[in-house]
C-alpha cells in the first residue's frame, strides 16, 4: 500500500516528462493528486504495515502531515491546471513533472523513519522546488533561485551533518531508525546528542526559514509562481517541521528536552520579531507573505517549546497554517496574473474589478492574522494559554505585541488592496482576463477547509492530535 | 602502519583544501576538487577490516560521483565561461588564505575542547574533517563566481564524508547511495542554473546578484 | 430561552436570504425590515420575564473547537441589554432601509442588509455568550463584520482609514481579552463563565485582571485615552451605522466590565476610584472635545465618549459602594449606569438618525454651512431638540432619570462614605455636573446653528424633509425617549433588578420601593410643571388674541441689510468656552495668511481643537515603528555572503550558548 | 386644609413679593448715587405696562422664541415649590429635590439660550454664548455648595439642609456654613447677573450678558422674563435667608414677618454691592467664579472633618 502512494507521483512525473501536450499532462496531475488523496484516505481508515523492515512506516506525526500535504497538493493540482492556462504558450512539462516529483519526496519525508532516509527526501524536495520557483524565466526569478539551491544546500550539508553525529552517538544502537533509537534512548551518547541537536537545527531551520536562515524566503516566494508559493508555504515547510518533531521525539525520550526547549523558544521569538518587523514596510504582495510564512513558523516552534498544551496547539496550527498560507498564495496567483505587478500599490479596488478574488483575499486576510472563524485563531489561542501556564509572561507579551504588528502590516496592505475604486493606472488590466473557475474553486476548497477547522474540529483529527502530542508529553 | 596511511591521506586532503583557496583560475579549482575527492575515495580501504563489499561500492561511488561525473559538468559549464579568472569578493587572495589558516587552528582547537566519548581510529580525523568544512564553508562566502560556490558546496560534501567515516558500519548501504545520488542531483541542477545565468546576466559574478533586496 | 434561540435563526437565516435578494429590491427591503422587526419584538418578549423575575436560564450544546462549548445564557444582566439592542436596531435597521434608497444602484445593499443582520445576531450572541471562546469568537466576528458596515462609502480615502483605524484598536483591544481569559480560565480549569464565578483568584491576580479587562473592553467602549477610532468611524459611518455602533456596539464594551465585575466578586479595592477617575476624564474631555467639533456627526461621536464616561461613573461609584460595604449605593451606582447604558442608547441613536437626514437634505455636515432648518425640516429638527434635551439630562426627558440615579449614589457616598470615598465622591459629582453643564452648552450651540437663526450657506434653494421612513422610527426612539422621562417606574425597576443580579443580592420589595420613591416623586413635580405650563400658555394665548402681533426683521441696531454672516457661529459660540479649557483641549486659532502682502480684502479665521492622545500619544508611536522597520530593513541587502554569515553566525551563537565544552 | 392653605401664600408671597426686591435695590443705589431713584414699586408698573402692549416677532423666529419665556417663567415657579422658607416647610420635600431645582433653572436657562439664538441676531448669540458658560460654571460651585451642606445634614432633601432646626448645628460647623453661605451668595450675584457680573441697566450690548439675551423679546414675553427673573432671585435669595437664619420659632406670623425683612435686608445688601461695585471684564469673571469654588471646597473639607 506504502508503495503505491510512493510509486504513483514518480511514475506520474515520468509520464508527464513524455507526454507531448499540456492537457494530458494537467490531466495526469489531477489524476495522480486525487488518487494520492485516495490512498490517504484509506491509510486514515486502515493504517498500513511498515515496509522495508521498518524504514517506511506511518506513525501518529506523518499521517496529519501527509494529509495536509495531499489535500494541498490536491487543491494546487486543480489551480495548476488554469494558472497554466493563463500563462500563454508555455509548455507545463517540467512544471509539472517536477511537481509530482515534488509529491513523491514529501510522501517519502513523511514515510521515512530512518533518519538518513529522511535526510535524502528532504534534499530531493530542496531540488525538485528549484526548477518550480524558475517557472517564470525572469533574471529575478534566476537570482531566486540560485539563492534558493546555494543556502538551501549549506543548510541542508549541515543536516546531514547533524545526522551524522547523531549515528555517532547512537553508536550502541547501530541504527538510525526512530523506533530503535526511541526505545534504547538511554544509551545516547549526551554530548554527540547535543552536537546533533544543534546542527539539525540550524540545518532543518533552513528548510523552514527559522530566523537567523530565513534570508533566502523572501526571495524565493517572492519569485515562485501562486501555486509553487502554496506548496512551498504549506507542505514544504510542514515536511522540515515534520523534522523537529522527531527531533523533539528523540530529545523526548533520552529526556534532553529541557535542553531543547530554550534553543526552541528563542529561535521562535526571534523570528516573529524579525518576521514581524519587516512586514511593517513591504511593498511587494508575495515578499510580505514570505514573511507571514516566517513568522508562523516561529509561532510554531514557539509552541514546539513551550510544551503540554503548545504542542497540541502547534501541531494544529501547522494544519490551520498549510491550508490558510495555501489559500493566501494562491489568491497572490490570481492576483498576478490579473493585475500582472506584484506591488502593493499599484494593485486597487479588486473587491469591485474581481469580486470572487477580492473576497477570497479578504477572507484569507482572516484566517492568516487569525481571526475566529478560523482554525488558526484556535491555535495561537492555544498556544497562548500554554505560555500562560507555564508563567512565561514576557514571552506571552512579546508574543501579542509581535502578532498585533502582524495584523498592522498584513491588514493595511490587504485591505488597500482590496478596497477603493479600482484606477488601474499605468498597469493595463488584460481585458480578456475575466476569473476562471478553476482559479477561484481551488482557494474557495481551502478556504472552506480552513473555515471548518475553525468551526468544529473534525474527531479523528483530535485524537490523531491528541495521540501525537502526548508522544512528546503534551 | 594504517593509522600512518591515514594520516598521511588526511594531511594530504586539508593541503588539497588550503591550495584550493590560493589558486584563482577555475580549471585548476575543478581539478584540485577532483584530487582531493580521489583521495577520499581510497580512505575507506585504509581502515581496518580488509576489502569487505561495502567499502568497494563506497569507493567506486565516490570515483563515479565526485571523481568523473561532477567535474564534467563543472568543466562543461567552465567552458561556456569567457572570463576564467576567478577573484575573492571580500578579501584578496592572501588574506583569504590567513583566514583558512586560522580556520583549522579554530577546528584544532574545537575538537580538543568538545567533550566527545568514543575513540575514532585517527586523532587527526575530526579535526581534518571539521577544517575541510569550514574551508568549504569560507570559500562559498568569500567567491564570486557561482561554479566556485558549487564547488565550495562540495568540498563542505567531503568534509562531511570525512566524518561518515566514523560510523562506516553503521549506515546501511542504501543509504550512503542516496546520499552520493542526492549531491550528484544538486551539482548537476546548479549546472544547468548557472548555464541559465551564463545566458540571462553574460556574467557569472555573483555580487551582482543583488537585485533583491528591501 | 427557545424563543431567544428562535430570533437568533431568524436573524441568520435572513441575512444569508438577503444576501442573494440584491436584484428584487422590494423584496429585499421587506425581508429586511420583516425579520428585524420579528427579532426584535421576540428580544423584547423575551427578556421581560427575566428582568421582573430575575431568574436564569442556560441552553448548552457541545462544540468541538478546543476549550469552546457553545452555551447561551439569559439572565437579567444580558436581559437588559437584550432589550437596548432591541429598540435600537430595529430603528436604525428601517431608518436604514430609508437612508440607503439612492444608493441602490450604485451599491450592492444586499451585502450591507447581511452584514447588519448578521451584526445584530453577533451582539445577541455576545450579550448571552456564557463560554470564553463562544464571547472571544463573537467579539472578532463582531469587529471585522462592524469594519465592513463602517467603510460602505469606500470610495473615500478618509472611510478607508478610519475604518483601518477602527478595525487596529480594536483588535489589539481584544489581545488584552485573549491574555484575561486565558489567565481566568487556568484559574478556574475551565472556560465557563458560571466555574469562572465560582473560582477563588489570588488577589494580585484580579488586579492583573481587571487592569486588562478595562484597557480590553475600554478600547470598544471608547474609554478616554484608547477612544481614538470613535472619531473617525462615526462621520465615516452611514448614519444608521453610526447610530447602531454609538447605540449599541460601544455598549459591549460596557457590557464585558459588568459580566467581568460580576465573575470576580472580591475586586481590588483601588478599582471603584480607577473607573470613577476613567469615567470624569472620558467625560469632561469627550465634551470638551465636543465643543470644539464643526461636523455634526463627528460632534456625536465625542459625545458618545461623554456618556460612557457617565456610564464609568456609575459603575464606579457602584464598586467604591461595593468595596465600602454599603450595598444600596453599589445598588443606585449601577442602576444608574445600566440605566444611562439604555437611555444613552435611545437618544444617541435618535440625534445620529435626525444628522444623518440633515445631511441627506442639506448635502454636507458642516454645522457652519446650516441655519434655520427648523422651518424646512420640521420633523428632523423637533426630533433633534428632543435628542439634545434627553442627552443633557434636562428634566422631562429620559437622560436626567439617569443622571439623577447616578448624582444620587454619589451623593449617597458623600455622605456615607468614609473621608477618602467622600472625596472621590465630591470630585465625581462635581466632573458630572461640569459634563453637564458643557452637554448643555454644546447642544444649545448644535441645535441653535443647525435649526434656528437664518440659513448661511449661499446656496439659498428648499431643503425637502426626508420621508416618513426615515422619521418614523425617530419618532419611536423619541416617544421611548419621553416615556422613560415622565413613566421611568417599569424601566428603573428593571435596572435595579438587573443591579441586584450584579451584585448578587436577592431583590427585597420593600427596598426597591424605598429606592424609587424619589424618583416618583420627581415625576410628579414635573407633572405639575407640565400643568402651570399649560395655564401660562392658555392665558399668554388670550393676552395674544387682545393685542395685535407684528412680524418684522430682526433689530439690527438699526444698520440697513442684516446678511446671515453677522450671526453668531458654532466656533464663535464654543469660543469662550475653549479659550478657558485651552491647555486641556489645545484649542488652536488659524488666520489665512494670504491676505498679508496686499489689502487684507477676505479675511478667515478658523479655530481647531487637537485630540491630544492621538496626535502625541497613537501617532509618534506608529511612526517610530515604521522609522524602526525600515532600519531593519536593510539586513535583507541581496548578498548571499551576507546570508551565509548570518547562518554560521546562528550556528556559532547556538553552540557557544549551549554546548558541553569541557570545563 | 391647611397645608392649601400655605401653598397659597408662598405661591401668593413669591409671585408679589419678588418685584419689590428689585424695587428695593433700585431705591439702595439711587439713594447712594445720591438721587431719588424710581419709586419701589418701579417693577410692577413696569411688568402691569408691559403685559398690555402687543409683541413684535422677528421674521426669522419659530415657536421656540415664543415659547422660552414661558418655560422660563414656569420652571422658576416650580422650583420655588421645592424651597422651605418663612417657616412654610416645601410642599414637595424627597431625597434629591436640590437636584431637580438646579436642572429646572438649566431647562429654563436652555430654552432661553435657544430663543436668543433663534433672533439670529451676533448681539443675541454673544449674550447667549457668555451666559452659557458662566452659568455651567456656576452650577458646578452649586454642587458643591450641596455636597457641603449634605455632609452636614446627612440628607440631600433642600428640606432637611436648610429647613430644619439650625441653632444645634451652628454651634458645632459654624464656619463651614459661613464659607457656603458667602460662596452661595457670589453664585447669586452670577445666577441673578447683578453688579460684578453683568450690568441690567446698561445700554452697550457688546457688554451685557443677560439683558441682551431677552433683548429681542416684548409686551407679555419680557413681562414673563421680568417677573420670572424677579422670581428666580426671590427664590435663591430666599434660600440663602434661610441657610442664614439660626432660629425657628414655631410661631407663624413672627417667622413670616422675620423671613421677609431678612429678604428686604438682603435687597439693601445687593444693592449696596452693586454702588460699590463696578462690572467686572468678562475674562475676569471665570476667576471670580473660582473664587466662589474654592471657598465652597473650603467649606466642604471643614465639614468634612468636622462631622467624621
Amino acid at each position: 500500500m506504502i508503495f503505491l502512494i510512493l510509486g504513483l507521483p514518480f511514475a506520474g512525473g515520468g509520464l508527464d516528462l513524455i507526454l507531448p501536450t499540456n492537457r494530458l499532462r494537467n490531466w495526469i496531475l489531477f489524476l495522480i493528486a486525487l488518487a494520492h488523496l485516495g490512498c490517504v484516505v484509506s491509510f486514515w481508515l486502515i493504517p498500513p504495515p511498515a515496509v522495508i523492515n521498518g524504514f517506511l512506516a506511518l506513525d501518529s506525526f506523518s499521517i496529519i502531515i501527509l494529509s495536509v500535504i495531499s489535500i494541498l497538493f490536491f487543491a494546487v493540482s486543480l489551480y495548476a491546471a488554469g494558472y497554466v492556462q493563463n500563462e500563454k504558450g508555455r509548455s507545463n512539462r517540467i512544471f509539472t513533472a517536477c511537481l509530482l516529483f515534488l509529491l513523491f519526496s514529501m510522501t517519502l519525508v513523511t514515510m521515512s523513519q530512518h533518519l538518513g532516509l529522511f535526510w535524502i527526501a528532504m534534499e530531493a524536495t530542496t531540488l525538485m522546488c528549484a526548477p518550480l520557483i524558475y517557472f517564470h524565466h525572469r533574471p529575478q526569478a534566476l537570482e531566486a533561485t540560485w539563492k534558493y539551491l546555494v543556502i538551501g544546500s549549506v543548510g541542508i550539508a549541515l543536516a546531514l551533518l547533524g545526522t551524522f553525529f547523531l549515528a555517532i552517538s547512537a553508536l550502541e544502537i547501530k541504527s538510525l531508525l526512530l523506533s530503535d533509537l526511541i526505545s534504547q534512548a538511554a544509551s545516547l551518547s549526551v554530548p554527540w546528542l547535543k552536537l546533533a541537536i544543534v546542527f539539525l537545527t540550524v540545518g532543518y531551520g533552513t528548510k523552514m526559514g527559522l530566523v537567523p536562515m530565513h534570508s533566502w524566503k523572501p526571495d524565493a516566494y517572492g519569485e515562485a509562481p501562486g501555486p509553487v508559493g502554496a506548496l512551498l508555504a504549506g507542505a514544504v515547510t510542514n515536511c522540515a517541521f515534520l523534522a523537529f518533531l522527531r527531533m523533539s521525539q528523540i530529545c523526548h525520550a533520552a529526556d534532553q528536552a529541557e535542553f531543547l526547549k530554550p534553543i526552541l523558544l528563542a529561535i521562535g521569538i526571534a523570528s516573529m520579531a524579525l518576521a514581524s518587523f519587516f512586514m511593517l514596510g513591504q511593498i511587494d504582495f508575495n515578499r510580505l507573505l514570505a514573511y507571514s510564512s516566517i513568522e508562523h513558523m516561529g509561532i510554531l516552534i514557539l509552541g514546539l517549546g513551550l510544551g503540554g498544551l503548545g504542542i497540541y496547539g502547534s501541531l494544529f496550527h501547522a494544519v490551520n497554517n498549510a491550508f490558510s498560507k495555501g489559500l493566501i498564495f494562491l489568491v497572490s496567483g490570481n492576483l498576478y496574473q490579473q493585475y500582472r505587478t506584484k506591488r502593493i500599490g499599484n494593485i486597487q479596488g479588486v473587491l469591485k474589478s474581481f469580486p470572487f478574488t477580492g473576497g477570497l483575499l479578504v477572507v484569507a486576510l482572516l484566517a492568516v492574522t487569525g481571526i475566529p472563524p478560523f482554525g488558526t485563531f484556535f491555535s495561537e489561542f492555544m498556544i497562548l494559554n500554554a505560555a500562560l501556564a507555564t508563567a512565561h509572561y514576557s514571552l506571552a507579551f512579546f508574543y501579542l505585541l509581535f502578532l498585533s504588528i502582524v495584523f498592522v502590516a498584513m491588514s493595511s496592505v490587504v485591505l488597500k488592496m482590496a478596497r477603493g475604486l479600482p484606477e488601474n493606472r499605468e498597469v493595463e488590466l488584460n481585458p480578456n482576463q475575466k476569473e476562471s473557475w478553476i482559479t477561484t474553486v481551488s482557494p474557495l476548497f481551502l478556504a472552506g477547509i480552513a473555515l471548518l477547522l475553525g468551526l468544529c474540529v473534525p474527531s479523528f483529527l483530535n485524537q490523531a492530535l491528541q495521540k501525537s502530542s502526548a508522544f512528546l508529553g503534551g | 602502519m594504517n593509522t600512518v596511511w591515514i594520516d598521511m591521506a588526511l594531511a594530504v586532503v586539508v593541503i588539497l583544501a588550503i591550495g584550493l583557496l590560493g589558486t584563482s583560475r577555475l580549471g585548476s579549482i575543478v581539478r584540485l576538487f577532483a584530487l582531493q575527492s580521489f583521495i577520499l575515495a581510497f580512505l575507506p580501504f585504509l581502515l581496518e577490516g580488509g576489502i569487505g563489499i561495502h567499502k568497494v561500492v563506497i569507493a567506486t561511488g565516490t570515483l563515479i560521483v565526485k571523481v568523473i561525473a561532477i567535474p564534467a559538468i563543472l568543466f562543461w559549464a567552465v567552458r561556456h565561461v569567457s572570463i576564467r579568472r576567478d577573484t575573492p569578493a571580500i578579501f584578496g587572495g592572501s588574506a583569504s588564505l590567513l583566514v583558512g589558516g586560522f580556520l583549522i587552528g579554530l577546528s584544532f582547537f574545537l575538537s580538543s575542547r568538545l567533550v566527545l566519548s568514543g575513540k575514532p581510529f585517527s586523532d587527526l580525523l575530526i579535526p581534518s574533517a571539521f577544517s575541510t568544512l569550514f574551508i568549504g564553508f569560507l570559500v562559498i562566502i568569500s567567491r564570486v563566481k557561482a561554479i566556485t560556490q558549487v564547488v565550495g558546496y562540495l568540498i563542505m560534501e567531503n568534509g562531511i564524508f570525512l566524518f561518515a567515516l566514523l560510523l562506516f558500519e553503521t549506515t546501511p548501504l542504501l543509504v550512503e547511495l542516496g546520499i552520493f545520488l542526492d549531491i550528484f542531483v544538486g551539482v548537476f541542477v546548479m549546472g544547468i542554473i548557472i548555464n541559465h545565468i551564463q545566458n540571462e546576466f553574460d556574467h557569472m559574478d555573483i555580487s551582482q546578484l543583488t537585485s533583491l533586496k528591501e | 430561552m427557545r424563543l431567544f434561540l428562535l430570533s437568533l435563526e431568524i436573524l441568520a437565516f435572513s441575512a444569508v436570504l438577503v444576501l442573494f435578494l440584491d436584484r428584487f429590491r422590494k423584496l429585499c427591503h421587506f425581508v429586511f425590515v420583516a425579520s428585524l422587526v420579528a427579532a426584535c419584538s421576540l428580544n423584547f418578549f423575551v427578556s421581560f420575564p427575566f428582568l421582573r423575575g430575575g431568574e436564569t436560564s442556560i441552553f448548552r450544546i457541545p462544540w468541538s473547537v478546543p476549550f469552546g462549548e457553545f452555551t447561551i445564557g439569559l439572565d437579567p444582566l444580558s436581559a437588559f441589554f437584550l432589550m437596548t439592542i432591541g429598540c435600537v436596531a430595529l430603528a436604525s435597521g428601517i431608518y436604514g432601509c430609508g437612508y440607503l434608497q439612492e444608493h441602490h444602484e450604485k451599491k450592492n445593499l444586499g451585502v450591507h442588509y447581511f452584514f447588519y443582520l448578521l451584526l445584530i445576531t453577533l451582539l445577541l450572541v455576545v450579550v448571552t455568550a456564557r463560554n470564553a471562546v463562544l464571547f472571544l469568537t463573537a467579539w472578532e466576528l463582531m469587529t471585522i463584520i462592524g469594519y465592513f458596515l463602517v467603510t460602505f462609502y469606500d470610495e473615500k480615502k478618509s472611510v478607508r482609514e478610519a475604518g483601518y483605524l477602527y478595525l487596529i484598536v480594536t483588535h489589539c483591544g481584544t489581545f488584552c481579552l485573549l491574555v484575561m481569559f486565558a489567565l481566568m480560565g487556568q484559574a478556574a480549569s475551565s472556560m465557563d463563565f458560571d466555574q469562572m464565578a465560582l473560582a477563588h483568584y489570588a488577589p494580585g491576580l484580579t488586579g492583573l485582571l481587571f487592569i486588562l479587562g478595562l484597557v480590553g473592553f475600554g478600547a470598544k467602549a471608547g474609554f478616554f485615552p484608547i477612544h481614538i477610532w470613535l472619531p473617525h468611524a462615526h462621520p465615516a459611518a452611514p448614519s444608521h451605522v453610526s447610530a447602531l455602533f454609538s447605540g449599541f456596539v460601544i455598549k459591549t464594551g460596557i457590557y464585558g466590565l459588568l459580566r467581568l465585575i460580576f465573575i470576580i466578586k472580591d475586586l481590588p479595592a483601588w478599582s471603584g476610584p480607577v473607573v470613577l477617575a476613567i469615567g470624569g476624564v472620558s467625560g469632561v474631555f469627550g465634551v470638551l472635545y465636543a465643543l470644539g467639533q464643526h461636523e455634526i456627526k463627528k460632534l456625536l461621536a465625542y459625545h458618545s465618549i461623554e456618556n460612557i464616561g457617565i456610564i464609568a461613573l456609575g459603575i464606579g461609584i457602584g464598586l467604591l459602594g461595593n468595596a465600602s460595604g454599603h450595598e444600596s449605593i453599589a445598588l443606585i451606582g449601577y442602576a444608574g449606569g445600566l440605566l444611562h447604558v439604555l437611555n444613552h442608547a435611545v437618544f444617541k441613536s435618535l440625534l445620529f438618525l435626525s444628522a444623518g437626514s440633515v445631511i441627506r437634505s442639506t448635502g454636507t455636515g458642516e454645522i457652519d454651512a446650516m441655519g434655520g432648518l427648523l422651518k424646512f425640516l420640521p420633523f428632523t429638527g423637533h426630533l433633534f431638540l428632543i435628542g439634545s434635551l434627553s442627552i443633557c439630562g434636562l428634566p422631562l426627558f429620559n437622560g436626567f432619570i439617569s443622571e439623577w440615579l447616578v448624582y444620587r449614589a454619589l451623593f449617597d457616598g458623600v455622605i456615607h462614605l468614609d473621608k477618602f470615598g467622600i472625596i472621590m465622591a465630591v470630585m465625581a459629582a462635581v466632573s458630572l455636573a461640569l459634563i453637564g453643564g458643557l452637554a448643555a452648552i454644546c447642544f444649545a450651540k448644535a441645535f441653535s446653528v443647525i435649526f434656528l437663526g437664518q440659513n448661511r450657506s449661499h446656496r439659498q434653494d428648499i431643503y425637502k424633509e426626508n420621508p416618513c421612513m426615515m422619521w418614523g422610527p425617530m419618532m419611536f426612539l423619541a416617544a421611548i425617549c419621553v416615556w422613560i422621562g415622565l413613566f421611568p417606574k417599569t424601566i428603573v425597576s428593571f435596572a435595579f433588578a438587573s443591579a441586584h443580579f450584579l451584585i448578587a443580592a436577592k431583590p427585597v420589595a420593600a427596598q426597591t420601593e424605598f429606592l424609587l420613591q424619589p424618583i416618583l416623586s420627581t415625576t410628579k413635580v414635573l407633572y405639575i410643571f407640565l400643568l402651570v405650563l399649560g395655564l401660562l400658555v392658555l392665558c399668554r394665548a388670550l393676552l395674544a388674541r387682545r393685542y395685535p402681533e407684528r412680524r418684522v426683521g430682526t433689530w439690527a441696531c438699526g444698520y440697513p441689510s442684516l446678511t446671515t454672516r453677522i450671526q453668531y457661529t458654532a466656533s464663535s459660540f464654543a469660543e469662550p468656552v475653549l479659550r478657558l479649557f485651552k491647555w486641556m483641549v489645545c484649542f488652536q486659532v488659524q488666520r489665512s495668511e494670504k491676505s498679508r502682502i496686499n489689502l487684507p480684502e477676505e479675511l478667515e479665521l478658523s479655530s481647531k481643537v487637537v485630540d491630544m492622545p492621538e496626535h502625541f500619544v497613537f501617532r509618534p508611536i506608529l511612526a517610530m515603528l515604521r522609522r524602526f522597520s525600515g532600519m531593519l530593513l536593510k539586513l535583507q541587502s541581496g548578498h548571499i555572503p551576507q546570508y551565509l554569515f548570518y547562518m554560521l553566525l546562528g550556528l556559532i551563537a547556538l553552540l557557544l550558548w549551549k554546548f558541553p565544552w569541557r570545563a | 386644609m391647611i397645608p392649601f392653605i400655605s401653598v397659597l401664600s408662598r405661591l401668593a408671597a413669591c409671585l408679589l413679593f419678588s418685584p419689590f426686591l428689585l424695587g428695593v435695590i433700585g431705591k439702595t443705589k439711587a439713594f447712594f448715587a445720591g438721587r431719588k431713584g424710581p419709586p419701589l414699586l418701579q417693577p410692577y408698573y413696569d411688568i402691569l405696562k408691559l403685559i398690555q402692549k402687543g409683541s413684535v416677532y422677528s421674521v426669522t423666529t419659530t415657536w421656540i422664541f415664543r415659547a422660552a419665556p414661558l418655560i422660563f417663567f414656569a420652571t422658576t415657579l416650580i422650583a420655588s415649590f421645592l424651597i422651605p422658607f418663612g417657616g412654610l416647610k416645601a410642599p414637595v420635600q424627597f431625597w434629591g429635590d436640590a437636584l431637580l431645582f438646579t436642572y429646572l433653572f438649566g431647562l429654563g436657562r436652555f430654552f432661553i439660550i435657544l430663543a436668543a439664538m433663534d433672533t439670529g441676531s451676533s448681539f443675541e448669540g454673544m449674550g447667549a454664548s457668555r451666559e452659557a458658560i458662566f452659568s455651567c460654571l456656576s452650577e458646578i460651585v452649586l454642587f458643591l455648595n450641596f455636597a457641603a451642606l449634605a455632609v452636614l445634614s446627612k440628607s440631600f432633601s433642600l428640606s432637611q439642609m436648610i429647613g430644619e432646626s439650625w441653632w444645634a448645628s451652628w454651634t458645632v460647623s459654624g464656619p463651614s456654613l459661613i464659607l457656603v453661605g458667602a460662596s452661595y451668595f457670589m453664585i447669586l450675584l452670577v445666577e441673578n447677573s447683578r453688579i460684578p457680573i453683568d450690568d441690567p441697566a446698561t445700554h452697550l450690548e457688546l457688554t451685557m450678558i443677560h439683558e441682551v439675551m431677552v433683548l429681542d423679546h416684548s409686551g407679555p414675553d419680557l413681562a414673563f422674563i421680568l417677573h420670572g427673573a424677579a422670581i428666580k432671585l426671590f427664590v435663591q435669595g430666599s434660600f440663602f435667608v434661610t441657610l442664614l437664619i439660626p432660629f425657628q420659632s414655631h410661631n407663624r406670623i413672627i417667622d413670616a414677618t422675620v423671613f421677609l425683612a431678612a429678604m428686604i435686608g438682603l435687597a439693601v445688601i445687593i444693592g449696596i454691592v452693586e454702588s460699590v461695585m463696578a462690572r467686572l471684564r468678562l475674562n475676569r469673571i471665570p476667576s471670580f467664579i473660582t473664587g466662589a469654588f474654592v471657598l465652597a471646597l473650603f467649606g466642604l473639607i471643614i465639614a468634612i472633618m468636622r462631622v467624621l
